[in-house]
């Protein structure tokens, strides 16, 4: 790409009005999105085809802007002296003799990628520039004025099938047959029957009496009764005893349990 | 920019402070369509005007335009004094973007239909005894919005009270010809939908009275098994 | 419950339910006219489909509504898999009271636009690598929020970036059938200016740890969303 001779070439064209440039772009530097964008700034200097551009040239230029920069003291981005180096690199690989035992791609393929990189980024601003001169909506063509709007509207449908309909009327007609259940209640006795009968007789229960006597007449005979009247006239006890209204005592383990109306209260 | 855009320009001069003549009567007629198109509000001939290259006759193009949309989908329509593009009056259901949503009928709907399905003509003093609970407005009015149940004849009872059917849209639902096909208890236990059990009972009590005149559309003989 | 099922069901009904055959092309063609004047944005082929009567082919309907604007003061246009009517680009020149304010972008907005558009699907170090800067959260943010663009699909790549596309608003606005209407597409990618070719050795600078793997990715998939 680049030969020794190019070289030269490029080397004296630098000296005289790209020192100048060089200097021109220093203090523009803030006008440039970092360092790809102004080399390709001085590679259009080149006016040249964009693919025909000498890299070696390019590289020299830039090397020389950021030498200037240095003299004047102003403050480049990493970025600028990131890309120095690598093009100080580049550099004396384009000049070099190509070294077969070094490994690594050869000046020429950097150099050949930087010319693409740069082509590419000017073909996308071509190509942003070429975008937006294209017809656009609200400035070249238009759309409704007058939209008028779709209306949403919500229908709810409701779905039932035949079986639905019938199982429904199945339900209804058949709901006689059924009753709710209930547990048959003829051996039980409940603590609110049991509370009911022990209130009436707790006014009588001056002296310590055995709960069992308080059972109901007739259930003590069938032991389904008795279990549940004497189950519900003790929990009715506690309950006479929670409220303050009785005492109970219990003289040993399974004896039997007496009440009496607590002293002071009716 | 376009290249019809380009031979716009490439012309003489800017259309329309051209002092040549006017531009076609065909290609007025694409500017007015283009500019009531994309107006935001109707336009009246004399803004057309101002709007359009010198020399136009917009009252006139808008006639070809008028014409052209005779019968399409949208019309050339005067607004006042002005002219815009408005759908065709028996596109607008168009307009309307239905959402069909899918719901279930609740069980005192459905329980409702049933009763009046199999019973009708049916009061709601009726249904509730049958349902056992009473039968809320919402429910009623539901069925009736549906299409399913209408209003039959007033009972010849004191209170007059309004009797409810189904609809044909109701047969057509459920793919029957006529309320007597509706399953009879003893179909309903053949298909394992009853309990094997004999209703006790069972023969419907609605309609037997005074709805004589329906009769035949009443469901008296449908449990008689 | 699918369409079908409810058409059976509802049998007469409204048109968009109808059992009937499905309308002539020429009212169909109506139809298509008067959906797309009415929306200001592009209406898909499937949204019409839906709008219409059961068993219209908008498709088809569109083929003959767009030649019949052809050459009119509006037009049927394509935009992505949707069409709008807007006005013929050449009589822009009438419209200057509806113009609309475009949003100033800046440069870096603009050249990352054309390069999400011609690179598309593209991740931010492409991007990045392309414009030899970092692109700012706002540059994306703000072509976001215009709806010009949007996330694609995640690269398969370590690290799963993101990718950004362009939108259907983006075509419509530059009245692009299709990303591949881009101008200058073709020639860009027959001379290798889209692609993501790998760098020799080290990057002189640019983010782009996972770019290199996609080389053949960039514009196979460009038309894929």
């Amino acid at each position: 790409m680049a030969d020794q001779q190019d070289w030269t070439e490029a080397e004296t064209a630098i000296s005289v009005a790209d020192r100048l440039a060089a200097e021109a772009l220093v203090v523009d530097v803030d006008g440039f999105e970092g360092p790809l964008d102004l080399l390709l700034m001085m590679a259009r200097t080149q006016k040249v085809d964009l693919r025909k551009i000498s890299i070696l040239a390019l590289a020299q230029q830039y090397l020389l802007f950021v030498e200037k920069a240095k003299a004047l003291r102003i403050e480049l981005a990493a970025d600028y002296l990131v890309m120095a180096a690598w093009l100080a690199f580049l550099k004396s690989r384009l000049l070099l003799p190509p070294d077969p035992t070094e490994e690594g791609p050869s000046g020429e393929d950097l150099a050949a990628h930087l010319a693409f990189q740069l082509e590419r980024l000017q073909a996308m601003r071509d190509a942003a520039a070429r975008l937006m001169a294209h017809d656009r909506l609200g400035q070249d063509f238009f759309s409704r004025g007058i939209p008028e709007g779709v209306e949403r509207v919500r229908r709810i449908q409701y779905s039932a099938t035949l079986i639905d309909l019938m199982q429904a009327y199945a339900r209804i007609r058949t709901r006689d047959e059924f009753r709710p259940f209930v547990l048959d209640r003829d051996s039980v006795f409940t603590m609110e029957q049991a509370l009911e009968r022990m209130r009436g007789l707790i006014g009588f229960a001056g002296t310590w009496t055995d709960i069992s006597s308080y059972l109901p007449d007739g259930w003590d005979a069938d032991p389904v009764k008795w279990r549940s009247a004497t189950a519900a006239t003790f929990a009715a006890s506690l309950e006479l005893v929670k409220e303050g209204k009785a005492e109970l005592r219990q003289s040993e383990l399974f004896a039997p349990i007496q009440l009496r109306r607590r002293e002071g209260r009716p | 920019m376009s290249d019809e855009t380009m031979q716009d320009e490439t012309g003489e001069a800017p259309p329309r402070d051209s002092l040549f003549e006017a531009p076609p009567i065909a290609e007025q007629e694409r500017m007015v369509e283009a500019i009531l198109f994309a107006s935001a509000d109707p336009v009246s001939v004399r803004e057309l005007s101002e709007r359009m290259p010198h020399g136009c006759d917009p009252a006139e193009a808008l006639v070809y335009l008028r014409k052209r949309y005779e019968g399409r989908g949208v019309r050339v329509v005067r607004v006042g004094d002005a002219w815009a593009i408005r759908t065709a009056p028996d596109l607008g259901f168009l307009m309307q973007r239905e959402t069909v949503e899918q719901r279930k009928l609740s069980r005192a709907a459905i329980e409702t239909l049933a009763i009046i399905a199999y019973h009708q003509p049916v009061t709601r003093a009726e249904i509730e005894e049958i349902r056992g609970v009473s039968v809320s407005r919402g429910t009623v009015d539901q069925l009736l919005e549906m299409e399913w149940i209408r209003f039959g004849r007033r009972r010849m009872t004191p209170g007059r009270p309004v009797t409810f059917v189904v609809t044909q849209e109701f047969l057509d639902h459920f793919g029957l010809e006529s309320a007597r096909d509706l399953p009879g208890l003893a179909d309903l236990r053949a298909a394992g939908l009853l309990e094997s059990r004999p209703l006790p009972g069972g023969a419907p009590r609605a309609g037997d009275d005074d709805a004589d005149d329906e009769i035949d559309e009443g469901q008296s003989e449908l449990f008689e098994d």
